[in-house]
């Protein structure tokens, strides 16, 4: 089929032919077509169907706004529902499919709907669908959610990339019509940092569309010589296919560029989109104005559309939507648009103007005091029906009808910040607020300046005031000259009528609806909007929501301004999920860390488990293990037996120096820490202020006036912020200063009775590690592999004779390396996070399960370390009833009595025959593991009165698991209770 | 938000973390005699006006200031930026 | 009039011109036995429950705009009982029962549909942690299924099983759990309020209270005084605003948190999932939107918008969980404000104030609560006794430190 | 002398070096820090002490300064980042210490940081698609922390345009390198 609705001119060029399917069938358009333009020129009208009625639609618009004309672009995992043809960029071997239709477009069942329009009223499903009660979720709401929805994802993932940046200037300029231009070269002639983006692939807004605007100069000359210039200077950045979708606070603005949309498929590498954040000291909206319909019968038949978008596709794109026009209006606009479509060879057989006293501009047959009544055509428009000024009704023949109830201002953005739009009369429409974003001016359309001169004028004068808010001198510009007149207008919203007359396309929300929805005291335009899904569709209500609002004004006898306004919110048009997430998808969602060991575990085998950010070994396994379970006991059972080595770099790392260094440390950890000895390290318990155990580990003291704070890995950064605040904030005038070395050391525990054996071959030669010359809880500066600086700690996690050892990261990996050389003859096993778990449950060590920031000192049995005796965070709080009540939760060890049985953590404890409701649930187990060393499932609870039970019986119940064992509480110190090994 | 640093001038907030009400600053004496109830109504109850609030940011992402930032929490416009030291030490904190 | 297929029936018959307003639009009387503040969700069922479960006669709705325009219609519609803590869990289960039985009981379509929740887990921590909260689920029998990484797979196949950060290892499904139409909640307390004599007052806001020796009297509204034997204030976000007309000083914070809808969607989601590695949760409404939402922006707020940050934030987590919704897009995202609290959990109590009542610090968990605390506070309100779900909703917990802190957080309420 | 070989946050055995398109990425593992932090009224004590050790005035909020053998960057209040070339595990930071000694608090950084230089003219579209700083803007001479793809990093422009440091924590290193090499592929 060739392209009969092609006319002559155009900003197109006929030199590309480009192929395209449409629902399978294909078409030829040319570069610079959209789809909606292509289809078009093809004579195809007929593009989707609507919401709730599935009414046959067509292109209402030649922008953003477009309500109707959606489809599915492309296929496979890059389809895109709901796309809008008027937006759409044409490119060769594009695929586009109709949707929320079947089986076919022109045929679609659920047009059915159409029919029972008189019971699908606005609201009518809050009144039925109630009974009997069960068939809502069996049969009523799986029947609705079946025709929910437009567009179809395609369930696979997203396989483009997106990409986010930034960018900062001096003035945003949003929109690069008329008015965008000229404030994006008079804030640039003056030096300022501009951008200027326009979300159309060209620059020129309306001055793509529209016949000349100026004298002695066309519309593309001044356009072309305008951009040649701004392209030319170095403090300018233009963005086409570029929307800026939000205005959020202090001058940051949200805006997606569209890289790659206009081709088939990304380049190799290449983002499909990327999501800017602009920084703007000043901004100017220049976002043009949307036209808005008028309501009639039948007034969403294919082939009706707005007449500024007939003129645009006659203008830019040479097509029209048939071969005999007319045009409704209610302002001069109108007939300016009838003239350009004569001029463009279109027949338009009428212009048909409600007001008795319309101008006659256009050369052809106006109808003054007439008004369109209804039209015909399901599939596409074949007449209209016209009532004369007389009363008298006449039949018109048209393929086509451009219609224009006048202009909108499109100040989304100028309201993001949640001001309210103003009513402004003459041009019967809502304008910017008095109360603007900061830094944020309108100009153009945008701000109802309608007439060319007037949009320019205002464009340049915005940015002045851009730049006086910037201090920066001004050099003006000289501006061409264009007609100035006035737009006349007549407010005239819909025509009186029986039948269904059309507001909100896509959701079918027509004039009756909105009379329903008063008549049912939903009368502030928020119920109005919620109630009758008004300006809730993908359109998000550009083309509907003054006319509706208009039409309560009517119905309620209020003026407009009086029922009100909605609020706009961002995105001004959607935005792709992928872009506001970028790369922080799949593996890349979050960074990730890597310990001094890991490439040497991955030789090893091993299995690594994201610990927070960190990626640490779980198990080594051997070969000829099968289960990750005979992996852990052996490792277990080798730390017991001999020794282990296992990375604990990821152990948050704080150097703490200062004469008040101690003093600090007394603030922070509720255990007293002045009198510690250099040398010496010591076991520290930090509360948040109200008294719930925050964080734990040791305080090494390497100096009078310098100490090594350890934290665990989970909560590294927001103890050392505390501990910021706590000196900043608190003690500002403590001599104390900290900073984070946890990516410093490579440190390694290295546990089990030949601990000390092994590290005598480790450590240089002149340094004594015998339990006399270095004790439990000793720490101090060694050197290793002739004079590798590193630090040793004699502390112990698993219970047995265990230090740790740390050395500069860059030699972590040779010192796992030499540790297990070194330690083969005593058969050293490396240990993961697994192993070092089960370790700490056997000899009753609390963590994260434990500290689960609900638990007490007391709670954890330390209730005893919070000092009395002096001040630290936490202490005053920690003595209220709840938190040091006897009665309350204490940490205790779970065995089961039948040692084949296991214990889950997350199993609650109960009594023996007590009911298993919530007033008897006695406390939860908070970690449990299989103890080779007890050949047992061991745990740890938090039981109340449990410090007082130990030796009871009572029964871990696990509904959602059907257990329910019996189990002893029993010493949480499963291993070694009175910690000799630790000391040997 | 924008965040004008004392010392770095204007930061984005995403480098920053927020904590609360700047009166977290005024830590009660543990040793007055109705120390429970103060510290109770100072980590407890706020004032959470709607406009002006004073209000303690972390700047994680920067140098590791912590920042009383006075802020309009109607409008977000922000007023004043002071370092939080400095507050401290006007109100008389020290050691 | 009643609702019903049949009501409708009729009405096509004659045009629907027998349509009358859902509720009356009345003239505030002198004085009222009860007074609610706030004609959003929460003030509307106390009322509803006052008129229906006690029987009170003179009660009125003070709402400063329009009812139903605060959280309960800037939600994202999530109804569940998936609580761990004894203050809370069986607080939540009366709440679900009520929504089993709120459109009957309110003659109003509210739409509850129990289509489940599935709360993911990424660490056998987590696991541990929802099975400790599995069993209090099943304890006061709102139900709870522990599942395993293929369990999760076999009801949602398209989630990011295979180049996840964070694997999925498993979730916790509560079948009970699902989603309301919120406006629909809203106005169906309205109207069944209003049939049940109860006046709702628009556009009235309540600018201080009269109290003398220690007791309310009434309240100085826009449009006049009006006397109360005992007030209610159930105002959410604003209720550091109204109680400090009473000269009180509450444990609560103002934050916003935004939330987020697709273009609408042929379904593909049934129910609704939360991610457990990243802030994101997700259902899909009956008009085809993805309707999901992530962490409040974090600094304290009174502005109904919230910040870009917190937006990809969401996006992130929805895009590594659900790889296949890259190309869905964003369509609205709107910000509402929340009474955070300083342990995450309400209040439901008297104050110092002999007849003056508060109900808030509901978080972002308002919407889900609304029947319950309508029914709870309506119970407080009429026999001066907290409802026995409700004991633990105490405004003086904090002293004795008897805190109901879900998540551990402590007392900052941006973290909870 | 020392029996073990130092590996490299990134490349391992040898520092990993990169061309994409336009631009050269450089792991350095050649470098030396030590973070210097003024005790209480010690702070322009300590600033005087820099100049006469480093050769260099210590540098303003946001700013670092070159000297003949050693660099001072602004960290925080009263705090530095000193960076020399490396000649030893902990020497630079003990050097300092006893240099500063009673003025100061100095703690290694060397390994907690690792030095990526990136080189060449696309430099500033790579950063603005990673950090919010106004890189444009940035003159050589500027200094500061922010977010590189969620990682705290530090970046230091050594000529405005075109040559930048990027010290990123050493256990992100992989990930930030990852990073900027996958956004230098999609200029």
């Amino acid at each position: 089929m060739t392209q009969n609705n092609r006319l002559q001119g155009g900003l197109i060029d006929r030199s590309k032919k480009l192929r395209f399917t449409f629902d399978g069938k294909s078409y030829e358009g040319y570069q610079g077509d959209t789809l909606a333009s292509a289809l078009m020129a093809n004579d195809v009208r007929l593009v989707g169907r609507s919401f709730k009625y599935h009414r046959p639609r067509g292109v209402l618009a030649s922008g953003s706004e477009e309500p109707n004309a959606l489809v599915e672009l492309r296929s496979g995992n890059r389809q895109e529902p709901n796309t809008r043809a008027t937006t759409i960029e044409l490119f060769d071997g594009l695929e586009a499919t109709s949707q929320n239709r079947w089986p076919s477009l022109a045929f679609d069942a659920l047009s059915i709907n159409d029919r029972f329009s008189p019971f699908l009223t606005a609201g009518f499903y809050y009144k039925t669908f109630m009974w009997p009660k069960a068939f809502w979720e069996k049969l009523y709401e799986p029947m609705i959610r079946k025709a929910a929805g437009l567009g179809r994802l395609s369930q696979e993932a997203d396989p483009d990339i997106y990409d986010k940046g930034y960018l900062h200037c001096d003035v945003l300029v949003i929109g690069a019509g008329p008015s965008g231009l000229i404030a994006a070269l008079t804030a640039a002639r003056s030096g300022a940092r501009v951008i200027l983006a326009d979300e159309d692939s060209q620059m020129g807004g309306r001055l793509l569309a529209d016949c000349n605007r100026f004298e002695g100069v066309s519309n593309a000359d001044w356009v072309a010589q305008t951009l040649g210039e701004l392209a030319s200077m170095d403090n300018v950045r233009l963005l086409t296919r570029t929307t800026v979708f939000g205005a959020y606070d202090h001058g940051i603005h949200g805006a997606l560029e569209r890289v790659s949309d206009h081709l088939a498929v990304p380049e190799a590498g290449k983002p499909r989109q990327i999501l800017w954040r602009i920084y703007s000291k000043q901004s100017v909206l220049c976002a043009g104005a949307t036209e808005r319909p008028i309501a009639f019968e039948n007034n969403d038949r294919p082939g009706i559309m707005l007449a500024g978008a007939m003129r645009a596709y006659a203008n830019r794109w040479a097509v029209t939507p048939g071969k005999r026009v007319a045009i409704f209006t209610n302002n001069d606009e109108g007939h300016r648009a009838a003239q350009d479509l004569i001029q463009a060879g279109v027949k338009v057989v009428a212009v048909i103007d409600p007001r008795g006293d319309a101008p006659r501009i256009a050369e052809c047959e106006l109808l003054a005091g007439a008004q369109v009544t209804d039209a015909q055509g399901r599939l596409g428009l074949k007449s209209i029906t016209v009532q004369m000024a007389d009363g008298q009704t006449r039949p018109i023949e048209v393929g086509g009808l451009g219609v224009s109830g006048g202009w909108n201002p499109n100040v989304q953005l100028t309201c993001h910040q949640r001001g309210r739009p103003q009513w402004f009369e003459p041009l019967a429409a809502f304008i910017p607020p008095a109360e603007m974003p900061t830094g944020m001016v309108a100009a153009g359309a945008a701000a109802g300046n309608l007439t060319s001169f007037g949009a320019i004028a205002s464009g340049t004068n915005a940015a002045l005031a851009a730049l006086d808010g910037l201090g920066i001198k001004a050099c003006p510009v000289d501006l061409p000259k264009g007609e100035d007149n006035a737009i006349s207008i007549m407010p005239f919203w819909h025509v009186p009528g029986k039948g269904r007359a059309w507001l909100d396309f896509q959701n079918d929300v027509t004039v009756k609806d909105v009379k329903l929805a008063e008549q049912e005291g939903f009368r502030s335009v928020e119920h109005l909007k919620r109630y009758t899904t008004l300006g809730m569709a993908t359109d998000q209500g550009k083309t509907a929501n003054v006319g509706a609002l208009a039409v309560m004004a009517e119905v309620t006898g209020k003026s407009i301004p009086e029922t009100g306004t909605t609020i706009f919110r961002p995105p001004y048009t959607p935005v792709a999920m992928g872009a506001w997430a970028g790369r922080s998808v799949g593996k890349e969602f979050k960074p990730t860390r890597l310990t001094p060991s890991h490439q040497w575990a991955e030789e090893q085998g091993a299995v690594f488990v994201e610990v927070g950010p960190w990626l640490r070994a779980q198990w080594f396994p051997k070969a000829g293990e099968t289960h990750w379970r005979e992996s852990v006991d052996r490792e277990v059972l080798a730390v017991r037996s001999g020794v282990g080595v296992c990375d604990v770099t990821t152990l948050g790392k704080i150097d703490v120096q200062g004469a008040d260094a101690a003093v600090f440390l007394n603030k922070i950890y509720c255990n007293g820490f002045a009198k510690l000895p250099v040398g010496k390290t010591r076991y520290g318990l930090m509360l948040r202020e109200d008294g719930i155990a925050m964080d734990d580990g040791t305080a090494a003291r390497l100096a009078e006036d310098n100490f090594v704070v350890t934290t665990t890995t989970a909560n590294a950064v927001g103890v050392y912020r505390h501990m910021e605040f706590v000196h900043q904030c608190l003690f500002p005038d403590m001599d104390v200063q900290m900073i984070s070395t946890t990516d410093a050391w490579a440190q390694y525990a290295i546990a089990g009775p030949k601990s000390r054996e092994l590290l005598q071959k480790i450590v240089d030669d002149n340094i004594d590690i015998s339990n006399e010359g270095f004790p439990f809880m000793a720490c101090g500066e060694v050197t290793i592999a002739n004079g590798i600086p590193a630090r040793l700690f004699r502390i112990s996690f698993s219970g047995e004779l265990a230090y740790e050892l740390a050395v500069p990261t860059r030699y972590g990996d040779a010192l796992i390396r030499h540790l297990m050389e070194v330690g083969k003859p005593m058969g050293i096993t490396p240990y993961g996070t697994e192993a070092l778990g089960v370790l700490r449950i056997e000899k009753g060590h609390a963590t994260g399960n434990e500290l689960n920031g609900t638990t007490s000192a007391h709670n954890l049995g330390m209730g005893r370390m919070v000092s009395t005796k002096k001040d630290s965070i936490g202490s005053t709080l920690s003595a209220r009833e709840a938190l040091s009540d006897p009665d309350g939760l204490s940490l205790v060890g779970i065995q089961p009595v039948n040692n084949t049985e296991i214990v889950l953590a997350g199993g609650h404890v109960f009594d023996e025959n007590a009911q298993h409701l919530p007033e008897n649930d006695l406390g939860y187990v908070t970690s449990a593991a299989y103890s080779p060393n007890l050949s047992s499932s061991i745990g740890l609870a938090l039981v109340k009165r449990g410090a007082q039970r130990l030796g009871e019986t009572v029964h871990i119940v696990s509904p959602v698991d059907d257990s329910n064992i019996k189990a002893t509480l029993v010493s949480a110190h499963f291993v070694d209770p009175e910690g000799e090994r630790l000391r040997a | 938000m924008i965040i004008n640093h004392p010392l770095l001038g204007p930061r984005d907030t995403s480098e920053f973390t927020y904590l609360g009400d700047a009166s977290l600053i005024n830590r009660p004496d543990w040793q007055s005699d109705t120390a429970a109830p103060e510290f109770h109504d100072y980590l407890y109850l706020r004032d959470n006006p709607a406009g002006t609030h004073r209000e303690l940011w972390f700047h994680e992402q920067g140098d590791r200031s912590w920042l009383v930032v006075t802020r309009n929490t109607l409008t977000h416009e922000i007023l004043a930026t002071e370092l939080a030291r400095d507050v401290a030490r006007k109100t008389g904190r020290g050691k | 009039m009643r609702y019903s297929a049949l009501a409708i029936m009729r009405q096509v018959l004659n045009g629907h011109r027998g349509w009358t307003p859902a509720w009356r639009d009345p003239e505030p009387q002198s004085n009222y036995d009860f007074i609610v503040i706030g004609g959003g969700g929460h003030g509307l069922a106390t009322a509803y429950y006052l008129a229906s479960e006690h029987k009170a006669a003179r009660v009125a709705v003070l709402e400063k705009g329009w009812i139903g325009g605060g959280n309960v219609g800037r939600n994202t519609t999530i109804i569940r009982a998936n609580y761990m803590l004894d203050g809370n869990q069986p607080f939540y289960e009366l709440s679900l029962k009520l929504w089993e039985n709120l459109e009957q009981d309110l003659n109003y379509n509210a739409m509850v549909s129990q289509r489940g929740i599935l709360n993911l887990c990424h660490t056998d921590a987590q696991r541990d942690a929802y099975r400790r909260r599995g069993n209090a689920m099943m304890f006061t029998g709102s139900g709870a299924e522990l599942l395993d990484t293929e369990g999760v797979r076999a009801m949602y196949p398209y989630l990011n099983f295979d180049d996840a950060r964070f694997p999925i290892k498993g979730g916790l499904l509560h079948r009970r759990g699902g989603t309301a139409r919120h406006d629909g909640v809203a106005w169906g307390y309205a109207r069944a309020a209003d049939q049940r004599g109860v006046d709702i007052i628009q556009n009235c806001e309540v600018k201080g209270f009269r109290i003398e020796n220690g007791k309310v009297l009434g309240v100085e509204t826009t449009r006049g005084y009006i006397g109360a034997k005992k007030v209610g204030v159930a105002v959410a976000g604003s209720s550091g605003r109204v109680m400090a007309q009473a000269g009180m000083r509450l444990p609560i914070e103002s934050h916003v948190l935004q939330a987020f809808v697709s273009e609408g969607l042929k379904p593909v989601l049934d129910g609704v999932i939360t991610y457990g590695a990243g802030h994101f949760y997700v259902s899909q409404s009956d008009k085809g939107g993805l309707v999901f939402g992530g962490d409040i922006d974090g600094y304290n707020t009174y502005a109904q918008r919230g910040n870009l940050p917190v937006v990809e934030d969401v996006a992130e987590g929805g895009m590594s969980l659900m790889p296949m919704i890259g190309r869905a897009r964003l369509l609205r995202m709107w910000g509402g404000v929340m009474d955070m609290s300083m342990d995450g959990s309400p209040f439901i109590d008297r104050t110092g104030i002999d007849g003056l009542f508060f109900n808030g610090g509901w978080c972002y968990g308002g919407f889900k609560a609304t029947p319950a605390s309508g029914f709870c506070f309506a119970h407080l309100m009429a026999t001066e006794r907290p409802h026995e779900v409700a004991t633990a909703f105490r405004l003086d917990r904090f002293k004795t430190g008897r805190m109901i802190d879900e998540k551990g957080m402590g007392a900052q309420p941006n973290l909870h | 002398m020392r029996d073990f070989v130092a590996k490299t946050a990134i490349g391992g055995t040898e520092p990993k070096q990169d061309v994409v398109g336009t631009l050269t990425f450089q792991e350095r593992e050649d470098v030396a820090l030590a973070s210097v932090s003024a005790r209480p009224g010690q702070e322009e004590a300590l600033k005087t002490k820099l100049h006469s050790v480093c050769g260099i005035a210590a540098p303003d909020a946001g700013q670092w300064k070159k000297g003949e053998t050693s660099s001072l960057h602004w960290l925080g209040p009263d705090q530095y980042l000193c960076e020399e070339a490396y000649t030893g595990p902990l020497e630079l930071a003990r050097r300092m210490a006893t240099e500063l000694d009673g003025i100061a608090s100095v703690t290694d950084q060397s390994d907690v940081f690792t030095r990526i230089d990136m080189t060449g003219p696309g430099a500033i579209d790579l950063l603005q698609r990673l950090t919010v700083l106004d890189v444009e803007q940035m003159q050589a001479g500027a200094f500061n922390r922010s977010a590189i793809h969620h990682v705290g990093c530090l970046l230091r422009c050594n000529e405005a345009g075109a040559d930048f440091s990027v010290y990123a924590p050493r256990s992100y290193a992989i990930s930030v390198h990852h990073a900027l090499i996958e956004v230098a592929k999609a200029l």
